[in-house]
């Protein structure tokens, strides 16, 4: 590794560990000056290196929204979760359901929670919800009484490890009901063909 | 005393195909999110399939459980009384005979709706439950940080525009009602600059030779704002010129010893 | 390496890198149930083999008055510190005032430029224009107390990109841009238009 590139790697590394939050590329481009300046290219290369410098450590380079992040390994948890006295606050399902029906249909009401949940949606958990940063009022729906509309924020991405909302986990698929009900008849062995032009379901 | 009464019946044991255990009534609220909840579980708990509810035997159970909550008098989130009546409707208008379809014109199932809202709710319920399975920063995972001791703090210096002083300025003369004084206006700054250009190189100093003051190279012009510019000095008290004797040469000294 | 020591060094290190402050060897201790519990000469042992590790690294061990800590290497200091580099924040108008001032009405005490200005003006600006090396003391005024005059210097052309006073606007054209901006403010989309009947723009 040519000296540059070693030294890059220094910085790369001092400064994720030194800002204590994720770093993009821009950021880290930032730190040099502009004859000095790396391409992101080998950034890149150097987080790899980084990363792959990590294995086997207590420690690994992953990349977030907001952009890379040196983090501890989560299989030891169970250890360094003592180093605090208090547990890591565990999320009640009102909230969870609720930040969930904020990352899948976002923009959306807090009215159109309601609606899906069954359920009124308590003003501490928005609360909850904007002081973590994890959501933000990102408008108003144009009716009468213009509820905010909220959307996720990039600390939210950040949170849960995510680079953008297209990893979260994949949702449930609505089955129709006259669907299943054609799926069944065409699988009924017993039961004639329907009549009639074949349908592309 | 009746365990409960459910359709003015006393039940003095839980009913048995009641699939929430007793002790699980004071948790109640807090267990389940709503109705869609409450329904969801006594759907699952019986391995029914969402999409075929027996919407009699449903509502029956959702029914003597409202009912006894009412009876343990724990407050019930009206929520719990809607979907009660929808039920209830639902149950009503499964019971009349459906009319005779006429191709695909059939009328449609008085449980599509609550079915489309139960599988609506169920699927934000698990991607909840997902979301809650991902990996959290200071619960799986933990920001890795480290010091570094010697910051060099960078002050970075403010940008400013020539038009910015310009505006300033314009404020503070206005202020000062100056704008109405010729005296000011008339005043060429070259020869402001070289007051300033003179009185530096004569502070600090004993005496300065006049003529060392001028500088040939600037021209004409030059010496003329050099002289002016000596004079308003002069005005001002800012320079003394001392001469020892009758066409000696002059030196000029600053006013302050 | 036995495992044991590898998983050692894993939690140590992760351990070190969460708390991101000094964590002492009774600490660390804490981390682990009584069976499992290292030694405090174990634990110095994988410290030291950690703070080998990261030779030539961006990063390195130190034990400080209150445990270890891993910090990041001082001479990475010109780099990382940039992470933090504020905005620029903006002059007051007090000080582009006085600067103003200065450049206008120069050699000038501060008293004057209070006079003019109908308000004090502050130690603080007289030391920022000095410091940016915008203003200097060019003599003192004979009268009681001998106050500094005070002019423009060669850094504040070379800034504005001047080659002398005499380019800076006159007060005349200075109060032309004054009836300019109040045309602007005129047109200003942002502004709400003036009352009176509906002009077509």
């Amino acid at each position: 590794m040519s000296y540059d590139a070693h030294k890059l790697k220094q910085i790369v590394e001092g400064a994720l560990l030194a800002a204590g939050r994720p770093v993009s590329l821009d950021q880290l481009q930032g730190l040099f000056s502009e004859q000095e300046m790396p391409e992101k290219k080998d950034l890149r290369d150097v987080l790899t290196t980084l990363g792959e410098d990590y294995e086997g450590r207590g420690i690994e380079v992953v990349e977030v929204a907001s952009g890379f992040r040196i983090q501890v390994r989560t299989e030891l948890s169970p250890w360094i979760s003592k180093l605090w006295v208090e547990r890591p606050p565990k999320y009640s399902r009102a909230l969870l359901e609720t930040l969930a029906l904020i990352a899948y249909r976002q923009p959306i009401t807090r009215g159109e929670i309601e609606d899906i949940r069954g359920v009124a949606v308590s003003t501490n958990i928005i609360k909850t919800l904007t002081e973590r940063e994890w959501v933000r009022v990102v408008g108003h729906r144009d009716v009468p009484g213009k509820p905010a509309l909220y959307a996720t924020t990039k600390e939210f991405l950040d949170y849960f490890n995510l680079k953008s909302l297209n990893e979260l986990p994949t949702l449930a698929e609505i089955r129709d009901l006259d669907s299943i009900n054609r799926e069944l008849e065409l699988l009924d062995p017993d039961k004639p063909p329907p009549p009639g032009p074949a349908r592309i379901p | 005393m009746p365990f409960a009464v459910v359709q003015g019946e006393p039940w003095l044991t839980p009913p048995t195909d009641l699939y929430i255990p007793p002790d699980a009534l004071e948790v109640f609220l807090d267990a389940f999110e709503g109705p869609l909840d409450l329904l969801l579980y006594l759907i699952r708990r019986q391995n029914l399939d969402i999409l075929d509810i027996p919407i009699a035997k449903i509502t029956d159970q959702y029914v003597s459980y409202i009912e006894m909550m009412n009876e343990l008098r724990l407050e019930l989130a009206a929520e719990y009384l809607v979907m009660a009546a929808m039920l209830a409707e639902i149950k009503s208008r499964m019971l009349l005979p459906r009319p005779v379809s006429d191709g695909d014109e059939h009328e449609e199932d008085p449980r599509a709706e609550l079915i489309r809202r139960l599988q609506e709710y169920e699927r934000y319920k698990q991607a909840a439950e997902d979301l809650d399975e991902l990996e959290h920063m200071t619960r799986d995972t933990f920001q890795a940080s480290a010091e570094l001791v010697e910051r060099h703090v960078e002050a970075v210096d403010p940008d400013v525009s020539l038009r910015e002083i310009m505006l300033a300025l314009s404020d503070v003369l206005h202020r000062a009602d100056m704008f109405t004084s010729h005296r000011v206006e008339k005043e060429p700054l070259s020869v402001r600059e070289k007051m300033s250009h003179v009185l530096e190189r004569v502070s600090g100093r004993n005496f300065v030779s006049f003529t060392e003051l001028f500088d040939i190279s600037e021209g004409r012009l030059g010496v003329v704002v050099t002289f002016l510019a000596v004079l308003e000095l002069i005005k001002g008290s800012l320079l003394e010129l001392v001469q020892a004797e009758a066409f000696a040469p002059i030196h000029v000294k600053a006013k302050v010893s």
